[in-house]
């Protein structure tokens, strides 16, 4: 078969993800699609309960038991959901994943060497020593010198910056062509924060690694994607080239999220909140467009059916008036 | 069978969190046990169809007829009458040690806690100390020293046992403790006394009586192992953990029921009350 | 770091076992009566009795100094003389002492081997099984030693004549003969709080977040069990099995009256009935000591097993 | 300038051998609004723990409202007193609140600690502190748990307003809360600023946050103050090579993570 089609890395194809909630099964994720070419980095914006989480979990195949999944995921040309076997092992090496907490997804009884080099040594057979030196050169290339010593150390005498380090050191460490990361940044100080999104944007492009990156920050994607999905109650409301995130979105939501931060360069008066609070998938309205409730531009037609994604100017958008409102929404976003 | 390895066990049991708490039937059937063993511990003589301290001889080990339903122990006595009258005992120790031990273990957790520093120091190394001595061991030495009866066993139990009480809600007031309601409370000027009384022991309440709960099943089986290894409840009196003692020999003669008997009315009542114990536990695990 | 928490606890072992001595030593005061009545029972000994008591207890002494002169006696093995045995306490508990060990052994790798792996087992299998262990271990977590003793006799003595009910028995094999029954009736209900823990422990820690890691990168799931969901429970399994063993070396006491086995418990209970303090201190002395190192090498091995432990006490 | 109803003066803690707090100094003029920037282990919580009582300095002064809070309140009177000049919202919403006390309850508590006012007065002071802080009837006698974060922050703001104190600590009180709710809360947080005569000392390592929020900014590096002024100036032209490069690293749209070599110098 022909691996790459369309040269996609990674397909999504209106997954759908239902769980079970007080015994019935809810949507926690709704038609989501959109596809990730080799060494592109896309940015999953949203806020809590949008379900980009989720996502990430659908794609590595780590949701919770119970979970019932529609829809088509495919990387590199294989579907993800029913592989077995060499395959799944070959796709666990190929896809890492990096999480907001390092500290919960390291385990704390066992030494940072170990972590990082387990995968590596049963896997693919790398003796320890090699599998080692490997992982103090990463170490070394994500800005931790003293790599011998951390090695030797526990994950409880490592700060969060640090640890957070050796999590992306330790996925890149198979040679990975995905990268999931899963809210990397939010947990680590502002300079942190600046200092591991260079080491991530850097080590992307020398690696030609491919990367989701899941934020809820909307200036942090589009700073080192090259293209923002934005999330709202478990489904795509836009998906737009990062460089045109903040002066030309497509979705009154994006917009009004922009909007709703304060500015670092001027003062405003007051701030363009969005009233109410963000729902997720299952809270939201059946058969309207789920921002509706909350939108300062919905009229009747939106709460008449759940719109569809219609493609606009290279991006996307779930918005019945997203032609029409161009240039408009813009204008919120200086208040 | 001990204390500490229930209340332990119960401390260890926060691994199961999270778990949602329904009414169910083990909940009803435990929670029925415990009120028919309440009600027969307090309304047991007038229960009970015989004398439980006539003996007649002539029918020691006789089996059970329409009018003796559980027959005859060793002396002779009718093994129900005894049953619904031991009940009393049976309960009120257990119930004593419970009373002593959590007023006491919740004072020192929630004190320890609340003022940290040397006081904390000073309570836990005690309470450590006191870890030194095993229940049945401080009932024993306590039985030796003061003789025989309910009160010296149930004094040693209760202090044998409060560290185990108190370190589990030591732990848990202090998680209680550095919620930032309390603080909120503290920077508002409200009195220490006042956070603790009217915030930090009631959202501790879910997990004293669920280790009450289970405090009192197994100081329960303690109790009985007191007064079964004679240093307890003194014979004639009736009591569970003496009539499996006195019937013991029943066992091998071929008249197992009375011994049995009392050992099952133990075994029900103590499963009753460490299965709502540990839903007690379980909802409010889900709660938090 | 390890070296530091082994020296602070040993220190507080030794403060443990320094109170524990006094406690147990000031007993004979606050017993009713006189310290001759309360080491006599209130029976009336011949003078030169009364005369090695008087010695023994240095009761002409200061109350601090009689309390250390008995407690460097006991370090050194001297415990007395036992009232109604006219005979030395050291080379009665000598005499005694093995049955005991061997019946706390005997338990503790009962309910160490089948209490883990019954819990292992209904931990990683929900199912059939998983639910008749939930349904036995609720009832037999509650089972009183004497209780689970008597219906052992009955099935196993009694009706299927398979083990002796009664007695120590002679020669290495005859010895495990005998004491089966006891063990069993010692360990049934820890061995059920052990599975019951054990099977939480590592369903909690298979849900673990690392856990979801390794699986993501692709870590063998045997490999998995191992190395991630059996290390990591270990801790809480270790706190909970070691609690329990050391809660058997009084419940011992229980289980030897029942089976008649001469064991230093049963000596206890006996010496307490018939108010023979000087027994019931020596055997109290060496229980509460034996207790308090069984606590001490479960928190050692705790803070092994667990380098997140650097000072301070268990999984609190 | 107006006089100062917080002040602050060589404030140094420490623990153990480690300085969390060395040498601060600032003060909060009546009405105006304070930031104090830092990111972890920067030690502004330690100071505002300080401030209200949850902390002892080790060394240095506080005074608010012309009275020393430096060392523990002798008496409840005294605590209480000190409750009504400066209050505190934490950043957490989630333990901020008594889970088993409704939100009535938990602003009617605080009434009854500070003023001696009958039911019915206390009960309309509830409704009135609820209406600011933008909750309706329901959510007024709900418990924390069906209540979302951004609600539950306002709770916690009600019931520091309850207090009617002089000092507003805002700790971190926005950070937890999403984008949009953050908004809201922001805006809230201005008004009552506008309606009130209350003052602002405000938390936070959020650069963007303390420019809406505040006019005046100090910021601290590993206990020390390293740079203070005007917030605008601050952020716009900051001098100090800490400061500089925390401005750096703030993302906003156009902004790409300064590379390693860049940082470097600072």
């Amino acid at each position: 078969m022909n691996a790459e089609i369309g040269g996609a890395l990674l397909e999504l194809d209106g997954v759908t993800v239902r769980l079970p909630v007080e015994g019935s099964m809810r949507a926690v994720l709704q038609e989501v699609s959109f596809v990730i070419r080799p060494g592109e980095a896309i940015g999953l914006v949203g806020e809590s309960g949008s379900g980009k989480s989720m996502t990430a979990r659908a794609i590595d195949r780590l949701l919770p038991p119970g979970a019932a999944v529609n829809g088509r995921i495919r990387f590199g040309g294989r579907d993800v959901m029913t592989l077995a076997g060499a395959d799944l092992k070959r796709f666990r090496s190929e896809v890492a994943m990096i999480f907001q907490d390092p500290r919960a997804h390291i385990n704390p009884v066992r030494r940072i060497g170990d972590y990082m080099t387990e995968a590596l040594r049963t896997n693919a057979g790398v003796p320890v020593s090699e599998a080692s030196s490997r992982a103090v050169a990463l170490l070394k290339s994500v800005g931790i010198d003293d790599g011998e010593r951390r090695l030797r150390q526990y994950p409880h005498e490592l700060s969060g910056g640090l640890l957070q380090r050796v999590m992306i050191a330790t996925a890149l460490l198979t040679k990975p062509r995905l990268l999931l990361a899963d809210e990397p940044t939010t947990a680590l100080d502002v300079t942190t924060q600046a200092e591991v999104l260079a080491i991530l944007d850097d080590l992307r492009t020398d690696l030609h690694l491919a990367m989701l990156f899941i934020t809820h920050n909307l200036e942090v994607a589009a700073a080192i994607c090259d293209r923002t999905v934005v999330m709202y109650a478990g489904q795509i409301v836009e998906v737009r080239s990062s460089s045109r995130l903040h002066t030309d979105p497509l979705h009154p939501y994006t917009a009004a999220l922009a909007a709703a931060r304060p500015n670092i360069e001027a003062t405003t008066p007051r701030l363009l909140a969005i009233p109410g609070r963000p729902l997720s998938a299952f809270e939201a309205p059946a058969g309207e467009c789920a921002f509706a409730p909350r939108c300062p531009h919905a009229l009747d037609v939106c709460r008449q059916a759940r719109p569809a994604l219609i493609a606009l100017d290279g991006g996307l958008s779930r918005c019945v008036r997203a032609e029409e409102l161009r240039g408009r929404l813009e204008v919120a976003l200086h208040g | 069978m001990s204390v500490a390895a229930g209340l332990a066990a119960g401390a260890v049991r926060r691994y199961r969190a999270g778990r949602r708490f329904r009414t169910s039937p083990a909940i009803v059937v435990s929670g029925s046990v415990i009120v028919a063993a309440t009600v027969v511990a307090v309304a047991g003589p007038l229960l009970a169809p015989y004398n439980p301290d006539l003996p007649q001889l002539s029918q020691y080990f006789f089996g059970p007829s329409p009018e003796h339903l559980l027959g005859f122990d060793a002396s002779g006595r009718d093994v129900m009458s005894r049953l619904l009258y031991g009940a009393r005992t049976s309960m009120l120790g257990p119930l004593a040690v419970t009373l002593m031990c959590m007023t006491l273990g919740s004072l020192l957790a929630v004190t320890a806690a609340w003022r940290g520093g040397a006081l904390d120091a000073v309570i836990s190394s005690g309470l450590d100390i006191l870890f030194a001595f095993p229940g049945i061991l401080l009932a024993v030495l306590a039985a030796a020293v003061f003789g025989a009866g309910l009160v010296a066993p149930v004094l040693a139990l209760s202090v044998a046992y409060t560290p185990y009480v108190a370190r589990v809600l030591r732990g848990a007031a202090l998680r209680e403790r550095a919620q930032l309601y309390v603080a909120a409370l503290e920077v508002q000027g409200a009195s220490g006394v006042a956070i603790c009384l009217r915030h930090l022991i009631p959202n501790l309440l879910h997990l004293i009586v669920a280790q009450a709960t289970t405090l009192f099943g197994y100081a329960m089986v303690d109790l009985a192992a007191i007064s079964f290894l004679g240093l307890g409840v003194q014979p004639p009196n009736a009591d569970w953990g003496v009539m499996v003692s006195e019937n013991q020999q029943g066992i091998i003669q071929g008249f197992p029921l009375p011994a049995l008997a009392a050992g099952i009315c133990i075994v029900v009542v103590v499963v009753a009350f460490n299965i709502l114990g540990e839903r007690l536990y379980e909802r409010g695990e889900a709660r938090q | 770091m390890h070296l530091r928490f082994v020296l602070r606890r040993l220190a507080m072992l030794a403060v443990s076992l320094l109170v524990a001595s006094f406690v147990i030593f000031s007993a004979i005061f606050l017993a009713p009566g006189n310290p001759i009545a309360a080491l006599s029972g209130g029976r009336s000994l011949p003078p030169e009795s009364l005369r090695t008591l008087e010695v023994r207890y240095h009761l002409d002494q200061p109350f601090l100094v009689q309390y250390w002169y008995w407690l460097s006696n006991a370090v050194h093995g001297n415990l007395g003389l036992s009232i109604t045995l006219r005979e030395n306490v050291s080379d009665l508990i000598a005499s005694r002492i093995s049955t005991t060990a061997g019946l706390v052994l005997y338990a503790s790798i009962l309910i160490i081997v089948l209490g883990v792996s019954l819990g292992i087992l209904s931990g990683f299998r929900p199912g059939l099984l998983d639910t008749s262990t939930l349904v036995v271990t609720a009832v037999s977590a509650s089972l009183p030693a004497f209780v689970a003793a008597i219906v052992l006799i009955l099935v196993f003595a009694v009706q299927l004549q398979w083990f002796p009910s009664l007695g120590n028995g002679i020669g290495f094999l005859d010895q495990v003969r005998h004491l089966t029954l006891p063990a069993f009736a010692l360990a049934v209900s820890s061995l059920a709080i052990v599975a019951r823990v054990t099977r939480s422990a590592i369903r909690e820690e298979a849900r673990r977040e690392h856990v979801q890691t390794a699986i993501s990168r692709g870590i063998p799931t045997a490999q998995l069990i191992r190395r991630h969901v059996l290390r990591n429970a270990a801790i809480p399994i270790t706190t909970i099995s070691g609690i329990t063993v050391a809660s058997l070396i009084a419940v011992a006491a229980v289980v030897e009256v029942v089976f008649g086995l001469a064991g230093l418990g049963a000596y206890l209970v006996q010496s307490a009935q018939s108010k023979d303090l000087a027994v019931v201190q020596g055997i109290s002395l060496l229980l509460v000591t034996a207790f308090v190192l069984v606590n001490v090498l479960v928190d050692v091995l705790y803070a092994v097993l667990d380098p997140r432990v650097s000072l301070g006490s268990r999984a609190q | 300038m107006a006089e100062s109803v917080l002040e602050v003066n060589a404030l140094r803690k420490e623990f153990g051998p480690l300085t969390a707090v060395d040498d601060v100094s600032f003060s909060l003029p009546e009405g105006g609004s304070l930031a104090i920037v830092g990111e972890s282990g920067s030690g502004k919580t330690t100071v505002a723990k300080m401030i209200v009582g949850l902390e002892r300095p080790t060394a240095g002064t506080i005074r608010a409202c012309g009275q020393d809070r430096s060392t523990p309140a002798r008496s409840l009177r005294d605590r209480r007193r000190r409750g009504r000049e400066v209050q505190i919202v934490f950043q957490d919403p989630y333990t901020s609140l008594d889970p088993r006390q409704t939100v009535e309850a938990t602003i009617d508590e605080v009434l009854r600690l500070h003023h001696g006012w009958p039911a019915e007065r206390r009960h309309q002071r509830v409704r009135e502190l609820t209406e600011l802080v933008g909750l309706d009837a329901r959510q007024v006698r709900a418990l924390p748990r069906s209540l979302s974060g951004g609600q539950r922050q306002r709770v916690a703001i009600a019931r520091a307003l309850a207090a009617e104190p002089r000092v507003l600590i805002l700790d971190e009180s926005v950070a937890a809360l999403d984008v949009s709710i953050q908004a809201q809360v922001l805006n809230l947080l201005a008004d009552i600023h506008d309606q009130t005569q209350v003052s602002y000392l405000c938390i936070s390592h959020d650069l963007a946050v303390v420019r809406q929020l505040t006019q005046e900014t100090v910021v601290m590096w590993r206990g020390k103050i390293v740079e203070r002024g005007p917030t605008a100036q601050v952020l716009d032209d900051p001098r100090d090579d800490y400061t500089r490069r925390l401005r750096a690293s703030v993302p906003h749209p156009g902004w790409k993570p300064p590379h390693r070599a860049q940082l470097a110098g600072a």
